[in-house]
């Protein structure tokens, strides 16, 4: 009980231990685990990702105006929702061209509002 | 005025993390009866494990039933197939499981620490314990890129490799854990207060234990040598290090104690695998479908978790049963709650350590 | 004049030792903390809130609560009788005990039944304490015991005494059974919302007002000691608080008992032969 | 791993007499729905302090049995039971329904039998 | 006089809920309380009594059981409020979308006014998240948003077929492929 006593009366001198979060931003490490990024000039619509992501966060979905790329023979359009993605990396791995058509960034996940519909539409 | 009165704890309530309702039925302020309702969280992850996922992507899913030991859920379910489809692992591979395996062992019986001592109204310890506890946190981001989900294991290996530098970075975090939880020790031991909360209360005997099938640590603190590190070669724990803490006054106090026991010997573990980390890769393709069945088991945070896997050759699965620990401790809990005083129910419920989301699955 | 602005900005005083308190209880554990300013603002978002009424007589009792509590507070500062605070005070309890038991919650219930209790296991320390005062003083007016010299060292036992009822009062632990959030989920509070959930708030600053004011008569006409008391003691009290963890109703009714008591007796006994 | 065939007409004596506290710990009651409305219902323990010594107990029934209870055997079983009931909605004896399920859920989810 | 809005952005109290989620949400709010994150600095206490609470932090993906439940500590809190989900499977489902005793997200039920993905999310994000949510709760009325009725269309917008749609498609395939 004095041990906690001492540590109490010892830390109410001592810097204390919390960051100040929102105003000094705190560093990503490189490998966290963020955003998954896609580039579609270097994809070759293979849908492994598609078919391998466990929660179905990526979907290749048929629009009108697809984006031209000549392996787009479907005529498909990718569409990531970050808020079903679980971060888990599996698309990237399942990616023949990973790092160029695929990879997962360190950018931290998004905050959404009610006017982003996150589970409404897509 | 009717003799006794029914307390509700839960399903929301301040001590509690999880929706789980106890139902108390008290005299005065003493327990005569327990009701409980687990079933809260039941999302149906068994029956998705066979109809929505692929036997690949399951690894994942099932690490989401519970992110206290998401590691330990992913690990076991993958040892299974790994077993089904025949292949052996590198002795590295095999070495960063252990490496998260132990850490997640640690944090959790951290917050499992802080957890009972804030629920036996102790604010400073919890706050103490928590702060320490983002050491851990850390190195776990640090290895896998996440602090909680880390889907680090993969069927054949471990998705991130661990170098020479990071590990050093680990060795000497983990030694600032060590001192820190060698005085959460004097704390424990010394603390009147505490000890007023913690000694004598919410005991299981050995008999008990052996009646209930108590596991992990609510077992270990009555005295019964049950850990499924124990009785598994899978995984080279005894080279690591790996020794059974154990106790036998069964009391809170005692569950605490073997916590703190076992966070030691986990630090030990850790250290030993960081410093004779092997060469070597990190991952082996296994090739083909599951078949056939297979029962696998391992010791998570809170005692021993099993998955029994049936698979026909196809990338769907025909069975996944998922048996975890708070599920099979639940009689024992229930058991010991009856004759407490109601002040105590939240510091013995913590003592538990229950994760009602691995019960309802 | 001076006294009756005192008396009107009591709460706030009260609300500034609790902000104040919050934070040096932050940095004991080691952390940043709320701004000072923390409790006005919880009172401003209070203010502004819907309430949600349970039972006309549950929000009454409520603010009679504060308004006994307001009224004993003042009664120190105007320096009355000793004894009416005291009694005063007990009633202001009894509406909180009240209004705990006045709805449904299994919550409340338990909160008030366990306050009663603590007002058994400190009440009689207090009247021992306005005893002690008399036999020094001659009178139970606190006027009169304010224009004497410090009694910290006659009533040395019953000070040791007061200082669980500190404990108690201002639900620190190890005496914080009544409130015990983990438990109950703060007890008699749990179903006050909105403007009356803030009059139990400010009842709570009052109360550090009162108790801090009651430990300033140890002091007599000695200011700078009192003051002193009033940090010592301050320190001290959130100290322990960061040292230990709750005590369950009955140890706490049976170790104020007791040492209360016994603390008590002693000198009272000595005062009378001295 | 061994696996032992039993029937429900006799599996209660059979676990009775193989059944020692101090020794086996009851790991779990589990269901495998099989084809043509079967289901495999298997009841496995494993050995303290041995290395990987499991028994399962299995039994195939049909959808209209009913289960044995083994509760005052093994009292740790009532909460598998009570699971196994709401996944594979086959009675056993003296196990209510509604552990997880809900009124409105899904019933018998890992069921193999036609409603 | 004095303009009572601008305390609520710095008083929020915060009421917790589990709907169904895996922990790994709701251990990281507890780690934001930890000394290292430390949410008192923005004057929240972790309440659990929802008539004192302002803030409403859902975890988990709504299963049928706990779903009552969470529409009655949203009717317990007192207006002005703001219902925060935490992590992927509050906000749409996220891993568990589509199991049979789920309901695919907080905002089947009730308005959420705040999402905060990731899986798990972290510390530094449920702080984004309550940051975010400060702003919401210093605009709004006192008039209560009506918990909405289980399943608003999600169907198609500009001739998309909706996600759940689709993922049961993807599921046909992948038994196609068997
Ligand atoms: S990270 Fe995982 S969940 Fe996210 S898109 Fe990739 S596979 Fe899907
Ligand atoms: S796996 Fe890679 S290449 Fe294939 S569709 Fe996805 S992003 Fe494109
Ligand atoms: S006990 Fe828990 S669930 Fe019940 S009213 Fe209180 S806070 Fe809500
Ligand atoms: S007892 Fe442990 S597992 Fe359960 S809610 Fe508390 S910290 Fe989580
Ligand atoms: S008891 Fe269950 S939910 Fe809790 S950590 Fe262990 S496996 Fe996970
Ligand atoms: S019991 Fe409480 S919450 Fe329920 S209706 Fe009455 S006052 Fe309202
Ligand atoms: S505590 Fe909950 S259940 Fe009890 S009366 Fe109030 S609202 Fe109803
Ligand atoms: S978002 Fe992920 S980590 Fe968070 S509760 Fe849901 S499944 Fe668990």
């Amino acid at each position: 009980m004095f041990n906690s006593f001492f540590k109490a009366f010892t830390n109410l001198f001592k810097k204390p231990q919390t960051i100040k979060y929102p105003a000094t931003p705190i560093e990503k490490d490189k490998d966290f685990r963020g955003l998954i990024e896609y580039e579609q000039e270097e994809c070759i619509y293979c849908l492994k990702c598609e078919k391998a992501c466990p929660p179905g966060a990526i979907l290749f979905v048929s629009v009108e105006n697809p984006p031209n790329n000549e392996k787009n023979k479907k005529g498909l359009k990718y569409h990531y929702n970050p808020y079903l993605c679980i971060y888990c990396s599996e698309c990237v791995r399942a990616c023949p061209k990973p790092n160029e058509a695929l990879w997962q960034s360190n950018k931290k996940p998004p905050i959404g509002v009610k006017e982003d519909e996150v589970n409404g539409v897509l | 005025m009717k003799k006794t009165i029914d307390i509700p704890l839960g399903s929301q309530h301040i001590s509690l993390l999880e929706p789980v309702r106890f139902k108390f039925e008290c005299e005065n302020e003493k327990i005569i009866g327990v009701d409980s309702d687990v079933g809260f969280v039941h999302r149906g992850i068994e029956h998705a494990c066979t109809t929505k996922f692929k036997f690949d992507g399951i690894g994942y899913v099932v690490a989401r039933i519970c992110g206290l030991c998401a590691i330990t859920h992913s690990l076991t379910y993958t040892a299974g197939i790994e077993k089904l489809l025949g292949g052996e692992i590198t002795q590295k591979a095999k070495y960063l499981r252990i490496l998260l395996l132990e850490l997640d062992r640690i944090h959790s019986h951290m917050l499992c620490l802080s957890h009972t001592c804030e629920n036996a109204g102790f604010e400073a310890m919890f706050m103490r314990i928590m702060g320490d506890r983002e050491i851990i946190m850390e190195i776990q981001e640090l290895l896998t890129g996440n602090r909680v989900q880390f889907d680090f294991i993969s069927i054949g290996g471990v998705n991130r490799d661990l170098d020479a530098s990071r590990a050093k970075e680990i060795i000497i975090k983990l030694e600032i854990v060590k001192q820190k939880v060698l005085g959460y020790i004097d704390v424990f031991t010394n603390n009147w207060s505490l000890s007023l909360k913690f000694q004598g209360v919410g005991a299981l005997s050995l008999d008990e234990a052996y009646r209930f099938n108590a596991i992990g640590p609510l077992a270990r603190a009555s005295g019964l040598n049950i850990d499924v590190r124990n009785e598994i070669d899978y995984l080279p724990f005894f080279e690591l290090g790996f020794v059974m803490q154990t106790h036998t006054d069964g009391d809170i106090n005692a569950r605490n104690l073997v916590r703190l026991n076992e966070i030691l010997n986990s630090l030990e573990m850790c250290n030993n695998t960081l410093e004779g980390l092997p060469e070597g890769d990190i991952f082996t393709k296994l090739k083909g479908k599951p078949k056939g069945e297979v029962l696998v088991r391992l010791e998570a945070p809170r005692g021993e978790l099993m998955y029994y896997i049936k698979g026909g050759g196809k990338s769907m699965l025909e069975r996944v049963r998922i048996k975890t620990p708070t599920f099979s401790s639940i009689p024992a809990f229930s058991h010991i709650f009856v004759g407490e005083n109601y002040a105590d129910a939240p510091a013995i419920l913590a003592s538990f350590d229950p994760c009602l989301a691995c019960t309802a699955k | 004049m001076l006294e009756a602005v005192v008396v009107i900005i009591a709460p706030i005083i009260g609300g500034l030792i609790y902000g104040f308190e919050r934070v040096v209880c932050a940095r004991m554990q080691n952390r940043q903390g709320p701004p000072l300013l923390q409790p006005f603002y919880d009172m401003g978002k209070l203010i502004d809130k819907q309430a949600l009424i349970i039972n006309p007589y549950h929000s009454i009792l409520g603010i009679m609560h504060f308004v006994t509590l307001w009224v004993v507070v003042a009664f120190i500062i105007l320096g009355q009788n000793l004894l009416y605070v005291i009694f005063l005070h007990l009633l202001s309890s009894i509406f909180l005990i009240l209004a705990g038991f006045s709805v449904k919650s299994i919550f409340s219930h338990i909160g008030a039944n366990r306050e009663l209790m603590s007002v058994i296991a400190y009440e009689p320390i207090l009247i021992m304490l306005a005893v002690g005062f008399y036999l020094i003083n001659g009178s139970f007016d606190i006027s009169v015991i304010r224009d004497n010299p410090p009694q910290i060292l006659q009533l040395f036992f019953l000070f040791l005494a007061f200082l669980m009822v500190i404990q108690i009062k201002l639900k620190k632990s190890p005496f914080d059974a009544t409130e015990a959030h983990q438990e109950i989920v703060g007890g008699v509070e749990i179903e006050f919302s909105g403007v009356f959930f803030e009059f139990l708030y400010m009842a709570k600053w009052l109360e550090y007002v009162f108790v801090y004011l009651l430990l300033s008569l140890f002091a007599g006409d000695n200011l700078a000691l009192g003051f002193g008391l009033f940090i010592g003691v301050f320190f001290l009290v959130n100290l322990v608080d960061n040292a230990t963890a709750r005590i369950k109703i009955n140890h706490l009714i049976k170790i104020v008992l007791m040492i209360g008591l016994t603390f008590g007796m002693l000198n009272l006994v000595g005062l009378s032969y001295v | 791993m061994k696996k032992i065939e039993v029937t429900l007409n006799n599996v209660r004596e059979e676990i009775l007499e193989f059944y020692d506290a101090k020794k086996w710990h009851f790991l779990t009651l589990n269901g495998v729905a099989l084809e043509d409305e079967k289901t495999e219902i298997q009841w496995i323990f494993s050995q303290y302090e041995a290395f990987d010594e499991i028994v399962i107990m299995f039994a195939e029934i049909a959808c209209g049995d009913v289960v044995p209870s083994i509760v005052d055997i093994v009292p740790s079983a009532i909460i598998s039971q009570r699971e196994f009931v709401d996944m594979f909605g086959i009675e056993v004896d003296g196990s209510e329904k509604g552990l997880y399920l809900d009124q409105d859920s899904l019933q018998m989810p890992l069921s193999s039998c036609k409603v | 006089m004095f303009n009572l809005k601008k305390y609520r952005k710095r008083s929020p109290w915060i009421l917790h809920y589990n709907a169904g989620s895996c922990n790994g949400c709701d251990i990281e709010i507890l780690a934001s309380l930890s000394p290292k994150y430390d949410l008192e600095r923005f004057g929240i206490i972790n309440t659990g009594n929802p008539k004192q609470s302002d803030i409403f932090l859902v975890t988990g993906p709504v299963t049928y059981r706990s779903r009552e439940r969470l529409i009655e500590l949203y009717i317990q809190m007192p207006e002005p409020k703001v219902v925060v989900a935490v992590g992927s499977c509050s906000c749409t489902g996220g891993v568990f979308r589509g199991m049979y005793n789920v309901e695919d997200g907080v905002d089947r039920y009730i308005p959420v006014d705040v999402y905060i993905s990731g899986c798990a999310t972290s510390p530094e994000l449920i702080i984004d998240g309550l940051v975010k949510g400060l702003e919401i709760l210093e605009k709004k009325t006192k008039s209560m948003e009506k918990p909405s009725k289980l399943f608003k269309d999600t169907t198609s917008r500009e001739g998309i077929v909706s996600r759940r749609e689709s993922a049961l498609r993807v599921g046909e395939e992948r038994d196609e492929e068997n």
